[in-house]
């Protein structure tokens, strides 16, 4: 097996073995969205007027929480060191992490994204664009992530400080995303927000290995 | 009560009750369903769908129900450390999660009809999603943990402190006006619910209980087992 | 408060325990473990890697529950009861219990003053003499390697008095120089009629006979481990 | 000084040396709080009357992200053990454990939420309910946070396992605080509501040591 | 991809360092730091805590950035440039690089496959063998002790062969029997033509004769300190 394969399972199986990880983000981003409603009251419309809203916010603070798994029990165990010093280049290391970070989370979400999309009562013809939008905008946030765990390495109170880098960074994600299904529920196309997201997540994939290899490097010593 | 505590003979007994409950569970929940679905009237106004009723009541009462079970056998730990309460708690969990689920899921789907909506967030509904979640949550604790007993032990304590949830769902509706309890109690305290409704809702009721006796049992005769294995497979293999 | 000021007044006479039996992880690590020191003795725990001396010292200190066995520590003439027993007790395990951020001074004056000693500059800087620690007293611990951070982990045996010293591998990572130290801080506390129990791999000279337990003879055989893991005991051990 | 004037000076000290937490957390407050306007949109009468509702679920979220801190790193560099071998009690180590984290959590949330009222322009005569409500709710959220947070030390993935323990026994917090504002904001007395957030303090001072310091009894080993 | 296979077909001739100086957290650690090896022979580095033992295997390894003199490994006659060096190279620091919830087979599988070997169960048996985990083997490692930790980190200097050997304080915690293992290990390894640099404090047994260096004798003075640490050196140096 390839060393980027290696490190897809080991993680997937790291994620699995651990209490269910991804079982876990889903559940705090479907508390997020259920805390909302308990904030701004129950009026059925006032929420499917926001309902993209929350559910994208929801969805970006959840990968937040997530962010911190991605290199630092690496980091502390030492493993981190072996990696680097390893045959593969780190940008690859990078994308094998990112790979296994989206699958245990963004693409959780993204399946359990529509039920909390109708508990808000969402229009129905929103839901296309909510479903492409979250395919296309969660890995940009796992990508996104990975530079901020690799930055944060070695700080410590890593957790908040990773969640003030990755956020501002992703609002764009936000932005698009519920401009997508905004567009789709009032019956435009959704289809520029989506293209928007698509040309982030490419960019992403390209630029977000590079900082994060860069960042990895410095972290050890 | 400590004699009973005692696993082996606690599996005695247990082996010894379990097919009459679960036979009476299965005839209750005969009898009651039949009476739902065909021997009793449809509302005059909320014509077919208030059988819904006679699944989403029981449920709801059994989520709240089981998790008083689970609060009490954790103290029971707490306090007098039987292994056996223990057992029970982490058994009981998965069950009320199951009710909960489906009190959730039959009155969703209750609410399109009567509410024009699958969801509202009022106290009630949601106070119930928290109570799915904090089963949810204990389950994830007990498992979380390399040492079981530390698992027990902090699952037992988050279900003595998630207690104060249940007085909350049950008198949410009293403490916040929702869109819950009118539609209910007015239904079901006015003289024009009639033996012909009340009848098999209580054997509902009943057959729920019993079917969560006899799921308890199971489980804990399958949980006491699971210490067994974990036992011999660890001493195999570290030796 | 009464309590932190017992802790410097004491003087231990006597630490035993007949028939330990310790289980990690739903696994039996070590059964049937007895040892007696009285005031200046010192006890060698030895043993092949895993055989459970890390896990002896921190039952003695009670940190990981006794599935069965009885243990004593009397003070003053008289047993002191579990909770209490941490108060006479000096324990160094693999952590040091540095903060990064804390200097060397800090970090020792914060754990006299958590046990209720009045801040005593010329005992802090005795304790980091001894250990060579002086020229870094007033450096952030993150500035330390491994041996320095074990020197100041072991600096605090003398910051803070405890007649009972729990001594997990305490020469790792230490050079020649600190492992003398050590030895010097061992011959003075036994001197001083305080007790030692200690788990190493490397020699230290200790003056005197110590006594050893090699955990080596208490390793568990398949049937024992079982019948200590499931129900029956637990229960047995519970009433 | 006192154990427990020692910890909590010791926690405190900690909190400015590693990088101002206490500022990271606010910093999240507000992140949070500024993504929501980018999610629902910018109508300002909308906001005004989600405002309440957006503070104090933001302050839930900044206030989970903080937990595991508490005890966490004691837990793994084996401070813990020692804490729990002195002669203070357990109960009293949570207490200190609690003021410190409310002292840099709580307390500048409570400082910063009427700027962020005010950005989301809540009605003027709301802030003292918003101000009394934050006062009383936020010990709240230390307190119970400090059971969550012993209740994970040694578990896996304690970091989202802990907010997921957590945030929802502190919904009522949320309801009764924003029961409290909306009722300033339309005239209404928040006295109850306030009562009700006074009585879950004090309830959660007496019974969250308790629950705290028994989970850390088996925290060790 | 070549770059994987390139990791265990390559056989080193030679490391040597000249005027080695690293500064860590702003500080100047030591300085002037030479050493040469060939096939087959050791370097033990000696010194104090603090001297700087970690810090130079590490910088070594390419883990820290020199701040001036020069480090070249020559594998098959001509030099490695730096990024491709950590190919070279095994390192046992004083982490353990291992997961608790994988087992003890699979972590060293899975560092096989990074080093793009194929996965060869005979190698992994062998190498849990020889430091007598192989009866572990299907343990997951958080039920391991720390010297057990250690051995399964030993283990991957034989899972995953590699010409160049840093090891930084590798025999602390190990029993006796862990010990003679790894001596075996490296009289083998040397046989081969290895290169093993070796920080320690205990003695370890190494046949014929050992280079040496002392950090003691390279630490930094005052000015020194201060010239190196100002920018031009440090331009120089990125020059
Ligand atoms: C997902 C939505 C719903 C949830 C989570 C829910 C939850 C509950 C709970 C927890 C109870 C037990 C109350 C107690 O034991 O005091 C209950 C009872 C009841 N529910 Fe629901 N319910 C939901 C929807 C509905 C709907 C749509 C109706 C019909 C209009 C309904 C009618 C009733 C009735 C009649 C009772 C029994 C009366 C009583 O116990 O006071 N529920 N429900
Ligand atoms: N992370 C760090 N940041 C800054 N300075 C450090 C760091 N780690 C170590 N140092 C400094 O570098 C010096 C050398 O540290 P190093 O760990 O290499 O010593 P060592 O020889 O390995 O000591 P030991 O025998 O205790 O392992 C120490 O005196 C320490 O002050
Ligand atoms: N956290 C844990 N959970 C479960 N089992 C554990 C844990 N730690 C250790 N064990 C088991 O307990 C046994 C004893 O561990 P312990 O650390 O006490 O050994 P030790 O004698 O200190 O070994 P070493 O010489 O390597 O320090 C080990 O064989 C291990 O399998
Ligand atoms: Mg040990
Ligand atoms: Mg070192």
């Amino acid at each position: 097996m390839s060393g980027f394969g290696a490190i897809v399972m080991r993680d997937l199986r790291l994620a699995v073995r651990q209490g269910a990880d991804a079982a876990m983000v889903v559940m705090f981003f479907v508390l997020v969205v259920a805390l909302f409603p308990l904030g701004v009251g129950p009026e059925p419309n006032l929420l499917s007027r926001m309902a993209s809203g929350i559910v994208w916010v929801a969805a970006l603070l959840a990968a937040t929480l997530s962010y911190d798994r991605m290199f630092q029990s690496d980091h502390d165990d030492g493993s981190l060191d072996l990696l680097i010093l390893s045959p593969m280049s780190l940008e690859m290391l990078v994308l094998a992490k990112c790979l296994a970070h989206w699958l245990t989370t963004g693409l959780p979400m993204l399946l359990i994204a529509p039920l909390l999309a109708s508990m808000l009562n969402l229009e129905g013809e929103a839901y296309p664009a909510l479903l492409a939008g979250m395919a296309l905008g969660t890995p940009v946030l796992s990508l996104l992530g990975s530079v901020g765990a690799a930055l944060v390495l070695g700080a410590r109170r890593a957790g908040v400080l990773v969640a003030l880098l990755v956020l501002p960074l992703t609002v764009p994600v936000l932005i698009f995303g519920v401009a997508a299904i905004e567009a789709a529920a009032t019956g435009q196309t959704s289809r520029p927000h989506l293209m928007l997201l698509g040309a982030a997540s490419l960019a992403s994939l390209v630029l977000c290995p590079l900082a994060s290899a860069a960042a990895l490097r410095h972290a050890a010593s | 009560m400590h004699r009973f505590a005692n696993p082996t003979r606690f599996l005695r007994i247990a082996n010894a009750v379990f097919p009459w409950v679960a036979a009476s569970a299965a005839l209750s929940l005969l009898v009651g369903l039949w009476f739902a679905l065909f021997d009793s009237p449809a509302d005059y106004q909320q014509g077919e769908t208030v059988r819904i009723m006679y699944v989403h009541v029981p449920a709801a009462w059994m989520c709240l129900f089981t998790y008083t079970v689970m609060a009490v056998a954790s103290a029971t730990y707490l306090i007098w450390k039987h292994p056996l309460a223990d057992v029970a708690a982490q058994a009981a969990a998965p069950i009320g999660a199951g009710f909960t689920a489906v009190a959730l899921a039959t009155g969703s789907l209750w609410g399109q009809p009567m509410w024009g909506t699958w969801w509202v967030w009022d106290a009630r509904l949601t106070s119930v999603l928290i109570l799915f979640l904090l089963y949810l949550g204990h389950i994830a604790l007990v498992n979380a943990f390399d040492e079981p007993e530390r698992g027990s032990k902090a699952g037992a304590i988050l279900a003595l402190v998630g207690f104060v949830n249940v007085p909350i769902i049950k008198f949410s509706v009293d403490w916040w006006n929702t869109l819950h309890q009118p539609a209910s109690v007015s239904r079901l305290d006015a003289p024009a619910i009639d033996p012909s409704m009340l009848t098999p809702l209580l054997i509902m009721a009943l057959a729920f209980k019993l079917f969560f006796v006899t799921v308890l049992l199971l489980r804990i005769r399958s949980g006491l087992v699971q210490r067994r294995i974990r036992a011999i497979r660890m001493i195999e293999q570290a030796g | 408060m009464p309590l932190e000021r017992k802790a410097f007044e004491t003087q231990a006479d006597s630490l035993s325990a007949t028939g330990l039996t310790v289980a990690r992880g739903g696994r039996l690590v070590f059964k049937g473990v007895d040892f007696s020191i009285g005031a200046g003795d010192a006890l060698i725990v030895k043993g092949p890697n895993g055989a459970g001396k890390s896990t002896l010292i921190r039952t003695v200190a009670g940190l990981v529950p006794v599935l069965s066995g009885t243990m004593t520590l009397s003070v003053a003439g008289k047993p002191v009861d579990r909770p209490d027993v941490g108060i006479h007790l000096a324990y160094v395990g693999l952590q040091d219990g540095t903060k990064p951020t804390m200097t060397a001074e800090e970090t020792l004056l914060f754990w006299r003053s958590v046990h209720g000693h009045v801040p005593d500059a010329a005992i802090i800087t005795s304790a980091l003499d001894r250990f060579g620690l002086s020229r870094r007293s007033a450096l952030q611990t993150r500035y330390f390697s491994t041996g320095q951070k074990r020197r100041l982990a072991l600096a605090r045996l003398i910051a803070v008095p405890a007649p009972v010293w729990l001594l997990d591998e305490p020469t790792v990572g230490l050079d020649t120089d600190a492992v003398a130290a050590l030895e010097d801080c061992l011959a003075a506390h036994r001197e001083r009629g305080g007790l030692t129990i200690l788990a190493t791999h490397t020699p230290i000279g200790l003056t005197g006979s110590p006594l050893t337990v090699d955990l080596a003879d208490h390793q568990p055989d398949a049937e024992t481990a079982l019948a200590a893991l499931t129900g029956e005991d637990l229960a047995e051990d519970a009433s």
